[in-house]
Parts: C-alpha cells; structure tokens; sequence
C-alpha cells in the first residue's frame, strides 16, 4: 500500500485546502436562510460556511461543533471546532442538548457537514469499522453527529483523504443513512423533510447524486487532476458525465475574504489533504 | 458577488411592525407565551385575535388575564394564573367560574416538560411517580396517561409534547436577525419557541449585533429561533422588565379592581383599543410614569 | 362574613411577618446541606431562606422561584421571588428545566415552601378551587410547583392568612400532597424519600404533624394570641398538646441581620399577614 | 449561635486532594466524564481504577484513550473517540480490535439525550425516525427498544436513561463549595452532574465565591449539584483548557506515537505512575512548556 500523496493545486496561489473550502462555500448558496452545523475534524468545512455567510449565504446561521457558538466570527481559523478559540466573536451559545433538538425536529436543521472512515457510491457513511463485527479489521471513531444526517434536510459530505478505501461500493456499516442501493432514492423511514446527502467533497474533485437512482456522479475535477485521477483513485463506480468542468478557483474576492477575515494565520495554506 | 465593488450582500432584518405582529397572531389559534410580553397581547387585541388556546408560562398575570378578559380565549393551560401578593386574576376567576372558558388542569410538569419534549422533538414524555394522590390524573385525562417502560416494565405516567402555531416573547434587547436578550427570566423562551411554528420576540431596546456578540452567553434566543422582531419600547408595561423597569403598581391595581368591579370593557377600552397604536398607549400613561418605573431595577 | 384582621405580635419592636420570617429560619437548621426552593407569593419564605443561610444553616444551597437564582444575596427584600431583582447577587442561574429535573429526580431536592388556598389536617394542599369541578364557587390559581411536594423530601406550609376558609377539616382538592385521611401517614405510589409537610406557618402560630397518625398539632402560638384565638379560626381540628409554648421572638442578632442584610427596605415591617 | 460575638457559622468546605479524589474514582466501577480532566483521570490511575464502565462526552480523545491504555476500561459507550485531525485513538482502536474492551456503540442521542433523561429522572426517552436505514438497532439492541406513544399509538424507539456513579469535570475555575465555571463547553456537564451519584469537580483555579457572583450566568455548575472540587492547576494538560491554555500538541504527538509503536507502558510510567503527584508531573512538563501554552488562547 502506497503512501498517501498531498493533493497540490498545480499552482501555489492557494491550496487544494483553500480551494475546498472556496468550492463548498459556494455551493451554500443553496443554504441561504437555513440553520446548519459542523462536527469532528471539521477544519475546511468551518472555513467554508463563515466564507459563505459573508459572500452567497448572508442569511445562514451555523453552529460551530464543540465549541458551541453559533455564527463566531474568528479570525484565526483553528484547526478544529472543539477547539474554544472557535467560539470568539458568536453571537449566541448553543449548548450541545440544543443540536439534538434541533437534529430530532428534523425540519429546523438545514444542513450539516459529515464526514466518515468510508463512503459508499450511494452517500451511505460509515464511522463504525471495516470487517466483520466481532473482529473488526479497523476499528472507526464512532458514529458521533453523523446520526443527524437521517433527520436534517439535507448533509454535505467530506474527505480530507480521497483513496479506494474511502470511497467504496458499499460501506460496511451504515452510521449516517444515504440513498437505498437498490436505487429507489432515499432510504424509508426517516423524516419526510430529510433528502439525504447533496454533495460529496475530496482533495481531487466534487460529487453529486443522479436525480434517478442516486448514485455517485463527478461534478467537477479539481486544478491539478484529470477525471482518470479520481476513478483511479475511487474504490466505486461513479457516473461521469459527457462534460466534466474543472472546479473554479478562488476568486480574488473570495481568497481576500478567506485569508483576511477568516484564516489571518494559514491554517488552510498549510492543510494537508491527500490522495492515493 | 462584483470583485470589483467589494460590496457584500446584506443579511436579511426580520423587523415588523406591531401591528403587522398583531394580524400574524390574529391569525392562528394556539398561542404560546415565553413570558408576559403585553405589547404583543395588545396588539393581538387590537388586530381582533379570538378564539385561542394559550399555553402561558408556569406563572402568568396579566398577559393571560388580560386575553381572557377580553373574551379572546376558548381554552387555557392552567399552571399558575395570579398576581401573588397583589391577588387572584380576577378575568381568569370570572371565566373560569361562569366556564365560558376550559380550563387544562396543568401544572409546572406539564408545561414545562411538555414544552421541552416538543422542543426536543419527541412525541411524549414518561413521568414517574408523582401524580398519585393528587387530582390532577382525574381532572387532566387527557394529559396523563400511561406507558410501559420497555427497559424495565415498569408502568409509569406520560404527558404529551405541547406545541404552538405562535410564540410570543419580551426581550430587553434584540437585534434586527432575533437574536435576544431576556434578562430575569427562568430560561422558559428557549424551548418554547422552539416547540412553536412561529416566534415574534418584542424588544424593548434593538441593539447591533456586534453588541450581541459582547455577551454571548446572554443570548435567551439564537436568530435561528425567531421569526419575527417588533421594536416594543417599554413594551412590557405594565409588568417588569427585568434591569429595566419596574411592574407599574398602581396601574396593575387599577385593573385588578376594574376587573373585579365588572368594569373590565372599560378598562381595554381605554388602554388597549382606544389608543390607535402602541405609541398612543405609551403617550396615555405618560413619560413621567413611564421613566421614574425605570428606577431601582 | 368579618373582613380579615391584621396579625399583630403585641408589640411594635417586629412585625408579625418578619416573625414568621425569622421562626421559619430556625427551623431550616434541619435542612443544613439539603437545596430546597422557594416559589409563588414567597415574600417571607425568601426573607427566611437567606437568613438561615446566614445563621443556622450555612450549607443550605436554595433557588429563589422565578427569578432563577441561586443562594441570591439581595439586601432588599422583594415581595416576589418572581422580581427580577430577588436574583441580585446569586451564584448561578437556575433555568426551569433544571427545577423539574430536580423535582423528577426526587431526593435531590431537599425542601421547599408550599401554600395553597385551602389546607387540611392532613397537610393536603389545594390550588385548585373550591366546590364542584362543573361548577367551582372559588377557582384557584393552580397548582404550578406544588406538585412537587409529591416529590422532593419534605415541605414547609405557609399561610399569609388563618381562617375558616384557609384550615379546612378536608381540602377540595388536592395539588400537593400531604398524608392519608386514615391515619396512616403517607400517601402511597410516591417516591419513597418523600416524607411530606414538616410544618406549617400561619400568622397565628406554627404546627407539625403528630408521630403517629400525621394530623396537625400546635407547635408554638406567636405572641400577641393565644391557643383558643388559633382553634377558633381554624375550620378543623388541630391536636393540642398540654403544653403549647409562644413562638420565640426574634433575637438581636436575628433581627439585625433580616433588617441590615436582607431587607434594608422593610418589605416584612409593612407586609401584612391576617387571621379570620 | 451567640449575640455578643457576632460570630456566624461558616459553609462547609467540599475541596479535597487529588489523591482522595483518586481514591473516590477507584471505589466505582461506571464513570462519566463532563469533559476531559486529565490530572482526575491521572490520579485515577495512581489510585488503582479498573473494570470500569466509561461514559465519555460526545467527543473524547486522551481522557478516554489514556485509561484504556492503562487497562482499566472494560466497558465503553462510543459516540467519538479521536483525535480529529491528529488522528485515530490509538489504545482505544487496539483494544476494539483485539477485543479486550466492550464496545456499546453510542452516538449523539444515546450519550446526549439518554443523560439528558437521566439527568431528569426519566426512566426513558422516546425517540422517532432518526435510526431506520442505520446499523444502530442492529448494533445496539440493549439501548434501543421500541416503545409506543400513548397518545397516538406510534410506535417509535425509546433509549435508556444513562446514569453514572461517578462524574469527572474539568473547570477552569471553581470556588471551595463547588460552584464551577467550565468554558469553552457546549454544556454537558450540568446533565452529567445530574445524572450522576457523586461529582468531582477539578479547576484550573480555586476562586472566591464573591467572584462567582460577579457573573451568575456563567456558573456552569451550581454548588449543589457538586460533591467535591480538586484543586488542579494546569490539570487539564496536555489537553485544552478554555480561555486558559492550549492543548500541547507535541504531547500529544508523542503519546499518541508511542502507543502506536506499542510503547504505551513506557508513556503511562513516565507520566502518570512515575510522577509521586500531580506536582511531579507538572516539574516533568516544566514551567517554560506550560506557561507558554497560555498563549493565544
């Protein structure tokens, strides 16, 4: 098993962190007016809802993880929410019993940012482990926050590491709910309100969901990479369309905004993701 | 997004008027309130609101009292409806008496954990072991039942989530989002306005945001919890408005004795419809009043 | 029907509330270490916690109703635990949710002060009306925290009024319970560390419970009144030992600190407590 | 109590050493952790703690790890133990997979909301819609049953109530009586407290109680519903402490090598058994080390 390369841009005006986060701040144009949250290891995501709130999303409110602010306008991008310094300049605490109920309403909680040890070509996660139940191969960190992704509208997913062991067929256990694999769409059972993943983020490219069946679809390659990387690199089918664009890169304005008012210290310059 | 202009899209006000959050009450039938926030009740009245169940909180006065004596409502969550030491709620006492209202039976269980199950999201709660004796499963049946626990088999009571279609609250400050403030308060608001369909916080004072995020901790209520902000100055007079006026004795008195003098018409006639706004209303008790309760808070 | 008259102790060096207030603090001795509470129309109940903390119970930790504190440090005694101002000085806010949870949980909650509209010789409590449920002569306020009586240890009973009305041979209904009419103590299905009523305050006197049967006996007659003056304005019977003593004036130190701490402004020497 | 001397009696003291603290903790065997205090998890070690059953926060990493590594834990509710982007608990993922410990495999409702119930004296909580689609049930058929609501005959899943003999918080600061300030939190640790038997507070700083009363609404944990407080200063290390100190990321780096390399005996001897007390182990970190992570926090 090879080692895991960094996912590099092909420039050094920004990073493949800094673009991840651009990219994902954009698409929460879609969130404007919505309520919404990160977790664990939640570095770029962070990032990207503050981007948003000040360019596509003014009317977004977020909660930021562990350290329980709601909208904080940091300046100095930690690299974690749990980390206190997260919370400066919130304007509201939210202690952890609101996130459930937020998460058991359902309706009130628009969107939320999941990641997992592995994802499978239905947006099926999995923070459980790989291998049989009683002997398990990798053990995960466990199923944490990503429950919610059975309850809230909709989730986004994302990797810091893009390889054949993360994205997979069909994850070995379910711990946030996706599409059914018998390509009937959302699972039954869950909350009405709740559509299930929109897109999936990794350091090579950005995936959506075909409106039919609801299976994995490239939707842009990111600078650097060429749709081959990414099925090279993917341990699933993903459905690639005739036309695949390259992922935008920051425009000037949102670099600006990203570096002077949200991450002054570069973590996200020198946030490594990787591939492989 | 122009590169070029670096102007960036602003965040939306959810600013209204009274009168528009009179109409929007007026509208629906199943009020909460988070506190008292008589504003809003006035102008409640005056848009003709009628009809209403009303989940007070687990000590009310004259925001329900005042409902009632204005025969806007059907049906009501008795917990605690009184002003202590100054006396009964002499409306509530009428009605309730001659039943030209029903009365739930409640009591701080059912309100408050009712509330925070519907603000959790969960269709019931179970509840052990402090009905018996009590007449309250008798007179409440419909709000305490029975249910097995499935861990252990034990059978114990349940009471319903209780949600609202509209929640009303008195903030000392709130921005223009809904982010706000309620100061001597028991941290009722929170989950009331999360088991409600719709949220209108009156505010006393609205304040910048960046004044919100001095204080986060203070913040009763996130933006994302309110729908609706009404600019209400001295807007929960005549009760207190905690650091920032006193309850106007005499003036609660007045209505207490009115009330019980069968003279409650009169009383709405001249405070609540009479005046044509609420600026009218604050004109009619004068600044004098109105700045000296400031005193002492 | 005779308008109620004012209690007064035969002297003007205290008044009959401030009384009350400082005879009730004596009697939280027992609660030293426990957390009890306070609620509705608690003007003396307040005045009397916060003086036993100063006194004969140092280790009381107790929340003050409405306003949401706790072991608040006012020196100007409001007249409703539900004013703002009753939270001057607390070390913590106590949400409502946190009351119930301790209430729920029982033996948390070590006491709390309860009065009602009407009382029987059992200590059963009513807030909820007098006559039949279809057509209520007096409707009560309700029965907001009384319930709780079911739940935490014990209770004080408090009365701002002795009559007729007020001491009744059987309550109407009951919101808060106190013991079994047939003499056998406890109610049954509560929880078991709930022991009920430990006395009850009037403006005329301060009674218990007997040992054996739990109905009410005369503990201590306050002065300015004598044992007939307390049977002839109850409307049940009260068991009488041989012996009943009058209730201790407030001492120096007792008095000086309920007017130089607690309340400078003199809530208790103008607040009026009635009999009749 | 005596008029001439003016004399009143004082409030009784709950500070302890945290070595009786430690002592305390091995007497029980089902242990929650409000957050993550690291010298109560030391002395725990010191002490001898075994066979226990760990109810963590929603997020733990070292706290949780550390006593696994040690061997104590028998028992663990998973909701997430990790180190984020530091990466994988390293004797927590060898003891899963090898199997030395069990594995209830939790997640935010389980830990939350099943605490929140215990914290209420609830036997229960129902629970709708959230599971279907997910391994849970399959995985977790003790804490997740099926109820139906009494009120409208669905039937939804119910978890357990989660109580614990013992709770461990980290405070930056607290005074002798137990009053406790925990920042940067998302408030658990006050349902923690409640559904817990005995709570040891550890703090950062022990402070009067004069300066918990400047800010009330901060009090993270009220006196009453702790038993007793630890003077522990720096006693979050190498963990983050709130307004206080960042986490000491080269420690951590280390340990979480040197458990990976199978070094994890050699770790707990040099930092936890090694050290005679919590004073030793903080001249092994040294002053420079410590006090520069005060910076930036």
């Amino acid at each position: 098993m090879a080692a895991p390369r960094i996912a590099h841009p092909g420039t050094d005006d920004y990073s493949m962190a800094e673009l991840m986060a651009v990219e994902m701040s954009r698409n929460l144009a879609f969130d404007n007016g919505l309520t919404g949250g990160v977790g664990t290891s939640a570095t770029i995501p962070m990032a990207a809802v503050r981007l948003a709130t000040l360019t596509v999303a003014p009317d977004l409110t977020w909660f930021c993880g562990a350290s329980a602010g709601i909208n904080p306008t940091f300046s100095e991008l930690p690299l974690s929410a749990h980390d206190p310094t997260a919370f400066v300049g919130a304007e509201a605490h939210v202690p952890m019993m609101r996130t459930v109920d937020l998460g058991m309403q359902g309706a009130r909680w628009g969107f939320g940012f999941n990641g997992g040890i592995q994802v499978d070509r239905f947006g099926n996660c999995n923070m459980i482990g790989i291998g049989p139940y009683d002997s398990l191969r990798m053990r995960g960190p466990g199923t944490v926050g990503v429950i919610w992704a059975a309850s809230m509208c909709h989730c986004y997913l994302y990797f810091n590491h893009h390889s054949t062991r993360t994205l997979v067929e069909k994850v070995d256990y379910i711990s946030s709910p996706g599409y059914n694999y018998d390509g009937s769409g959302r699972w039954a059972g869950l909350k009405p309100t709740s559509t299930g993943p929109r897109l999936v983020y990794t350091p090579l490219c950005v995936m959506d969901f075909t409106e039919d069946t609801c299976e994995l679809r490239l939707r842009s390659v990111h600078p650097g990479y060429t749709v081959e990387d990414v099925l090279e690199n993917s341990g699933c089918s993903i459905v690639v369309p005739d036309e695949v664009p390259t992922t935008a890169p920051p425009t000037q304005l949102e670099l600006m905004l990203l570096r002077t008012q949200i991450d002054r210290t570069g973590t996200l310059r020198d946030f490594q993701v990787t591939y492989g | 997004m122009t590169d070029q202009t670096f102007t960036l899209p602003q965040r939306r006000s959810k600013e209204i008027s009274l009168e528009e959050a009179g109409a929007l009450i007026a509208q629906r039938k199943r009020l909460a309130f988070g506190n008292e926030p008589m504003a809003l009740v006035r102008a409640a009245l005056r848009a003709g609101a009628e009809g209403l169940t009303v989940i007070p909180p687990v000590t009310t006065s004259l925001s329900t009292d005042l409902l009632i004596a204005a025969g806007a409502v059907e049906s009501l969550y008795v917990c605690y409806i009184g002003f202590e030491t100054l006396g009964m709620a002499p409306a509530f006492r009428r009605a309730a008496e001659s039943r030209t209202i029903e009365v739930v039976e409640a009591d701080e269980i059912t309100v408050i954990l009712g509330t925070r199950t519907a603000a959790g999201g969960m269709p019931f709660a179970p509840v052990a072991n402090i009905y018996e004796a009590t007449d309250l499963p008798r007179l409440n049946p419909d709000n305490l039942r029975r249910v097995v626990d499935p861990f252990t088999g034990t059978e114990t009571y349940a009471i319903p989530a209780l949600r609202s279609e509209i929640c009303l609250i008195h903030a000392q400050e709130a921005d223009i989002y809904g982010n706000a403030i309620c100061l001597g308060s028991n941290n009722q608001e929170a989950d009331k306005a999360l088991a409600s369909d719709f949220v209108i916080v009156q505010a006393d004072r609205i304040v910048s945001t960046d004044r919100i995020r001095e204080q986060p901790y203070r913040t009763s209520l996130p933006s994302n919890l309110v729908d609706a902000v009404v600019h209400a100055p001295f807007g929960n007079h005549p009760l207190v408005s905690g650091r920032h006026y006193q309850m106007d004795v005499p003036h609660v008195r007045t209505y207490l004795s009115m009330v019980k003098e069968g003279r409650a018409q009169e009383y709405l006639d001249t405070y609540v419809y009479g005046p044509k706004d609420e600026w009218a209303y604050l004109e009619l008790i004068g600044m004098h009043d109105l700045l000296t309760l400031q005193r002492g808070v």
